[in-house]
């Protein structure tokens, strides 16, 4: 094989690297296999910058050195290939709000209690944002917590009329808990003869 | 018996007897761990046995191959070496085919099946391609190795995370948690009042951060009806329960005012 | 700005991905900006191979895509830049390896038959750990041992588009026939130490 030439060698190095690669590091390299001096080593970068010259690639200079980078003006068509995948929302986000939902006006604290443990800030802070909880004023305890409702967005969003079209609690429990309300204590002491 | 063993003819090579450890195999007792790991097992050995005689393992004499297998493995036990079992039971293999050929036998093979020697030879073969495989795998050009994928920095554009999708019926399966666990700890409060109730209550509430200081009155709304001036009402106590709002009335008889409680003494909170 | 061509729109794709790109994720990125078809991007990645012919980088296709690489030539001069010499794997990490590909899918035992020792715990985590190795299933004998094959991964390492690219395993002599031809005379040779 002929010797390949010195854009060639830097190229590879370039690109081969994880992190900009600076001169010294570029003469460094060349020269544990060929006399060079960064002149040449200069000289040979402007010829690659110019090979680079069209394409979806550039070759830029940043503060620790060079590297290969994609053209802002494709950065959108990278952007189709990162689309990320439809998040959930977390239990805790969606427990918070059907709490909101169902025993609004309500405060954070009581939230906290019902659920309890403590109601992240990040997650009424998205509540919020989303416009699917509103602040409807402040308890007049220690602190004015404030009092969170659902809004009429909320209501749109989960395509219900008002909130009495939310199923009531009780149909909600567990089908053991329905079924103990419904035949009394008699199937509940059946159920656990242990508990007194 | 260490001494006995080393004078003794230790291996043939074709048929030249050998009384040493051969100089490229030699390895002084303390080494001999760091010997034993330069082969991957018994099968390995025996493969570099049969190259040490440059034959095909097809034309391998195995009876030669066998006794310098049991040599090294007697000098290996004479240096109290811990051999792993693998090459015991090897050496229990081989020395079953020796013992084979001492023994007078039918011309005819009488089972070839479980003919140790068969068996031997189907796995020498076996473990020597996948050995030449290893080596070929090995000399393929890898990552890292011998190639390196372009690496290029990609600009960023200022993007809007997507909302995740919801259901209702998600929103209700959260609920029925909270249930759960509620009724575990014993709180029954979770369900107290009418939805109708407290969906009322929050109008309230937000009417009066809004307006501050209203007649009772004008939270009633005739149109609705008797339920719903029900409604407002039981908002309206219930309010109050919870210490949210405060009813004010001047003297008795004059009107009755409803305010956020705290509203007025409060000039910090936004 | 005018319409960049789909082959710079690809190069733009492919340099940006972390993973090799399929010919799939790019038609889903493309289409999302504009109609395209595989056939056309196919044709495009044509022109961008021919375009990437002289350099110091190829365009080639492994197992779960396309991806730029420094041509394996230019292997000397990158060497000089790392500090770290790439890993060398021990003989029983790469028969395990071989065996594991060539034989798929296979339990450890299978392994052990082969190599005619036990397969430490190590290599196999170790495998597992690179993504180059898989649990497939477990087979229904006592134990339920674990069935393991090789990963997409493996052959994008190993510069592979499918496993039929492995270099040929050698083939395996007709061991009845052969051990018929040995023992009928290795007992003369016995007798008669002389021939051979």
């Amino acid at each position: 094989m002929t010797q390949p030439t010195l854009d060639v060698v830097l190229e590879a190095l370039i690109f081969a690297s994880d992190a900009p690669l600076s001169l010294d590091a570029m003469v460094d390299a060349v020269s544990a296999r060929q006399d060079v001096t960064r002149k040449a080593v200069r000289e040979a970068l402007e010829q690659l910058q110019a090979r680079y010259q069209s394409g979806a690639l550039e070759l830029i200079e940043v503060a620790s050195g060079y590297r290969f980078q994609v053209r802002q003006a494709y950065a959108g068509w990278v952007q189709q290939l990162e689309q990320e995948k439809p998040q959930r929302y977390s239990r805790a986000f969606l427990e918070t709000l059907a709490i909101i939902a169902y025993r609004q006006p309500v405060t954070r604290g009581e939230i906290e209690d019902v659920r309890g443990v403590a109601v992240s800030s990040n997650i009424m802070r998205t509540l919020l944002d989303h416009g699917w909880v509103r602040v409807v004023g402040h308890k007049d305890v220690p602190g004015r917590p404030a009092i969170y409702a659902t809004t009429r967005h909320f209501l749109d969003y989960f395509n219900l009329k008002g909130l009495d079209e939310l199923p009531p609690l009780a149909e909600l429990r567990d089908p053991e808990q329905l079924a103990r309300e419904l035949f009394g204590e008699q199937a509940e002491t059946e159920a656990e003869p242990t508990e007194s | 018996m260490a001494d006995v063993q080393t004078e003794q003819v230790i291996a043939r090579i074709g048929e030249e007897p050998v009384r040493e450890v051969p100089q490229d195999l030699y390895i002084p007792p303390d080494a001999l761990e760091v010997f034993l790991e330069t082969f991957e097992g018994p099968l390995d050995l025996l493969l570099y046995l049969i190259r040490k005689q440059n034959v095909d393992i097809l034309a391998v004499d195995v009876s030669a191959v066998t006794e310098q297998y049991m040599e090294y493995i007697r000098v290996m036990e004479a240096m109290r070496f811990e051999l792993a079992a693998e090459y015991l039971v090897m050496a229990a293999t081989l020395a079953e085919i020796k013992s084979r050929f001492l023994l007078p036998r039918r011309q005819e093979a009488e089972e070839e099946e479980d003919d140790p020697r068969a068996e031997l030879i189907r796995r020498l073969l076996e473990y020597e391609r996948y050995k030449k495989a290893a080596e070929d795998l090995d000399a393929l050009p890898r990552l890292e190795r011998d190639l390196h994928t372009a690496q290029v920095s990609v600009p960023k554009l200022p993007r809007e995370k997507p909302r995740p999708q919801v259901s209702f019926a998600e929103l209700l399966d959260a609920m029925r948690g909270v249930l759960k666990r509620a009724e575990l700890h014993g709180h029954h409060h979770v369900e107290k009042e009418k939805l109708s109730t407290r969906e009322r209550m929050s109008e309230v509430l937000e009417r009066l951060s809004r307006d501050k200081f209203v007649p009772f009155v004008t939270l009633f709304r005739v149109e609705e009806g008797r339920l719903g001036v029900v409604v407002t009402f039981l908002a309206v106590l219930e309010l109050v329960k919870e210490s949210m709002i405060e009813l004010i009335q001047n003297e008795p008889f004059s009107p009755i005012h409803v305010r956020v409680r705290g509203e007025n003494h409060d000039a910090t909170d936004a």
